[in-house]
């Protein structure tokens, strides 16, 4: 399982892979913002937090088509597939090696960012630490979607259109933990915990739903 | 003992691709699928391998080790018509990769990567990206991947497609080499592989429509 | 027979850069050791310096801050002028060139993006605006990164030297932007102090270690410019030993 | 906080950023140059046994 990982890992710092393409694209969503809305900054570090992670969200979603894609391309999907070790912790150890190359490198970039949106440390604090906790559920949610568009030629967007809904809890209590940081009367730690809570229920339940997409998917 | 295939029937769409297949191998037995395209060949593969579910009938194998019978696809290495190996990395981490995945199946070893690339006759090259390969060198490195990690049975489609002549003799050797370890071979092809002494299964493919096995 | 004259035109195409790369290794070590004995000065200067009666000893940070911004256009430019050189003249050269200095460039962007920042804070009481001069660097530093990124994604280097070129003489019109920003906007940035037309307005005690300092960073970048370009070239060599290698492994059989 | 603060960090970053810039370039290079040896020694050693094999068949 560690070699999975590791050549996962490796796939996606090689020429070509999506690290640094879903951390240019997280720089440049959130940074077309304040030429949206103008370059207030008050009103740039009261809606901060929520661009920084909707940008977050969109670059996490960008790579994730080819998570299993790519293995079926080539031939890898069928001997994955074929082997007695159950296959949601294949799908687990991949969804971790993404997770590491495209989603963590966006969360040691949500500081710089977020400094853009005039945050202040907390609030930049608040936004790194629920990235941290809150992306890996978009990872696993995200591996759903794509084994479920494996099969299709262009599932690239659908797989984002599958993504979205379900991610939206994430962004929900990702985005309120980080303004209850902020804001003095909200409490911080029950967005954070139920947070945590969606990142461990979508990690149990994610690799279970993909392998079954899969199994199903391959012909 | 060996691999065990009983009444097999499988469809692509609603036409039943082939029904009452039968065939048993034991070890060092070899089968060799012929047929025209879209007889089926691959598919049945597919089916041994486990990645198709059949429409009927069932694939079992019996191992010597424990006497239990379980599905054929965990104890044996698919090779098909794409190679399974990433253009981005070196042959020597592929082949490096596949060898920690799959594990070796009870009752053999495999070779090391060095051993098995020798073996396929590129030993110089395994530093080299695979994407850098000829379509022939890829193919001689995806059977490597055979070697480097025990499975008594091998399941091969069109495995000597982008082989040339010397290279098909290279295959053959591979071949009998497994057979004489007590390995099963089963492969699907329209030329001639230069096996002696393997059974044969003439393809004839569309056997019905899937109504006819219901009745 | 072909692939015989193969390798002779390769040859002869690699010629020029075999000659720079004998100049790489005779000249890189002294570069190397004068940046070092400029950094030292400069370095010496610019922390023995008076402190601005207005900004006060913040005024520190202008020695890496300026120099930094100065070479992340110079840098550009530097691109720029290879990108000719690849379209005009399809110099190999020249490909080597703009791609090994674009990781410099974005290196030396963030290095003045974030030296802004933290002189900011300070003066201006935040960490970012979005004003002109600051948006145009920004956008500057996101270019570097686009260009990094394509010339990763294709795998023939001579067509991303020749695509990027492209896309680095269109991005060129982002200099000037950046250079007149401060005066055709009104922005908090203050106005150039140094290079003007009617000569620098900033007082001598601070242009003195500005300038060894502009002189350290300018050399820091052509010494890691080469150096970078040698690796480019060396990295193309092992990519064509590596086919040929294979090439060979296979009528090694016959 | 202090002026002194923000003088030392925007030189420990950029101090940093240079120095990993430079290990980057040096150790690119060396990597590059070790690569580039043991291409050549493997093609030396291949080209010496193709010669061997040619005088045995001959």
């Amino acid at each position: 399982m560690m070699a999975l990982f590791l050549r996962d890992l490796k796939l996606s710092v090689r020429a070509g892979g999506g690290a640094l393409i879903g951390v240019l694209f997280f720089m440049t969503v959130v940074a077309v913002i304040p030429f949206g809305v103008g370059p207030d900054l008050n009103l740039l570090s009261r809606i901060g937090p929520a661009i920084v992670w909707i940008g977050a969200l969109l670059s996490a979603l960008l790579g994730l088509d080819r998570l299993f894609q790519a293995e079926r391309d080539d031939g890898s999907l069928d001997i994955i597939l074929m082997q007695d070790t159950p296959l949601a912790l294949t799908v687990f150890v991949k969804c971790l090696a993404h997770w590491t190359g495209s989603c963590l490198p966006l969360v040691i970039a949500s500081p710089l960012l977020s400094l853009f949106m005039n945050m202040n440390e907390v609030a930049i604090g608040a936004v790194m630490l629920t990235l941290f906790v809150g992306s890996p559920a978009l990872t696993f949610i995200g591996a759903v979607g794509a084994a479920v568009a494996v099969a299709l030629p262009r599932g690239g967007l659908l797989v984002s259109i599958l993504v979205l809904p379900f991610a939206i809890p994430v962004l929900i209590f990702g985005v309120s933990a980080t303004y209850a940081a902020v804001e003095d009367p909200a409490p911080f730690m029950p967005p954070f915990m139920i947070l945590s809570a969606l990142t461990l229920l979508f990690a149990a339940l994610g690799p279970v739903a993909a392998a079954a997409a899969l199994r199903q998917s391959s012909d | 003992m060996g691999l065990n295939v009983e009444n097999l029937a499988a469809r692509r769409g609603d036409d039943l691709l082939f029904s009452q297949i039968s065939f048993e191998l034991k070890p060092g037995e070899a089968l060799v699928l012929t047929g025209a395209n879209g007889s089926g060949k691959s598919t049945l593969l597919r089916v041994v391998a486990g990645l198709l579910r059949p429409e009927a009938g069932h694939v079992s194998f019996v191992g010597a080790a424990d006497g239990e019978a379980r599905p054929a696809g965990e104890v044996s290495h698919y090779l098909g018509h794409r190679n399974a190996m990433k253009p981005e990395l070196s042959v020597d981490e592929n082949l490096s990769f596949w060898q920690d995945f799959l594990g070796d199946s009870d009752g053999g070893k495999g070779l090391s990567i060095l051993e098995a690339a020798e073996e396929v006759g590129l030993g110089g090259i395994t530093h080299l990206p695979f994407g850098y390969l000829s379509a022939g060198q890829q193919r001689r490195f995806a059977l490597a991947k055979l070697l480097v990690a025990y499975r008594p049975i091998w399941i091969l489609d069109e495995p000597t497609a982008a082989l040339d002549a010397a290279a098909d003799r290279m295959f053959a050797r591979l071949v009998s080499g497994h057979l004489a370890a007590g390995g099963i071979v089963l492969a699907a092809t329209h030329q001639p592989l230069g096996l002696d002494g393997v059974k044969e299964l003439r393809m004839k493919g569309f056997a019905g429509t899937v109504q006819d096995i219901a009745a | 027979m072909s692939t015989t004259s193969l390798v002779i035109s390769k040859v002869t195409g690699l010629a020029n850069p075999t000659r720079f790369l004998a100049l790489a290794a005779r000249m890189i070590p002294w570069m190397a050791v004068i940046t070092v004995l400029l950094f030292a000065a400069g370095l010496y200067m610019s922390f023995a310096s008076t402190s601005d009666y207005q900004q006060g000893y913040t005024v520190r940070i202008m020695y890496v801050h300026v120099p930094a911004a100065w070479l992340a256009m110079m840098c550009y430019s530097v691109m720029a002028l290879s990108a000719i050189g690849t379209l005009v003249w399809r110099h190999p050269l020249a490909d080597v060139s703009h791609k090994s200095a674009a990781p410099l460039g974005a290196a030396f962007t963030l290095i003045s993006l974030i030296t802004g920042s933290l002189w900011g804070k300070p003066m201006w009481g935040t960490w970012w605006v979005w004003d002109a001069r600051l948006t145009s660097v920004f956008i500057l530093f996101l270019m570097y990164l686009g260009i990094i990124a394509l010339n990763r994604a294709m795998d023939d280097p001579g067509k991303a030297a020749r695509v990027s070129a492209v896309l680095i003489l269109v991005g060129f019109v982002n200099i000037p932007i950046i250079k007149f920003s401060v005066e055709w906007w009104n922005t908090l940035h203050q106005p150039a102090s140094v290079m003007r037309m009617d000569g620098p307005t900033i007082d001598k005690a601070f242009l003195w270690p500005l300038l060894v300092m502009a002189i350290a960073f300018t050399m820091l970048f052509f010494t890691l410019h080469i150096a970078a370009m040698r690796n480019e070239i060396l990295r193309r060599r092992v990519t064509a030993q590596r086919r040929l290698a294979a090439r060979m492994a296979g009528r090694g059989e016959e | 906080m202090s002026h002194a603060f923000y003088i030392y960090t925007s030189y420990g970053v950029s101090g940093a950023i240079i120095a990993i810039l430079c290990l980057w370039v040096w150790l690119d290079g060396r990597a590059r140059q070790k690569e580039l040896t043991a291409l050549e020694a493997a093609g030396h050693r291949r080209r010496s046994s193709a010669k061997t094999q040619a005088e045995d068949a001959a």
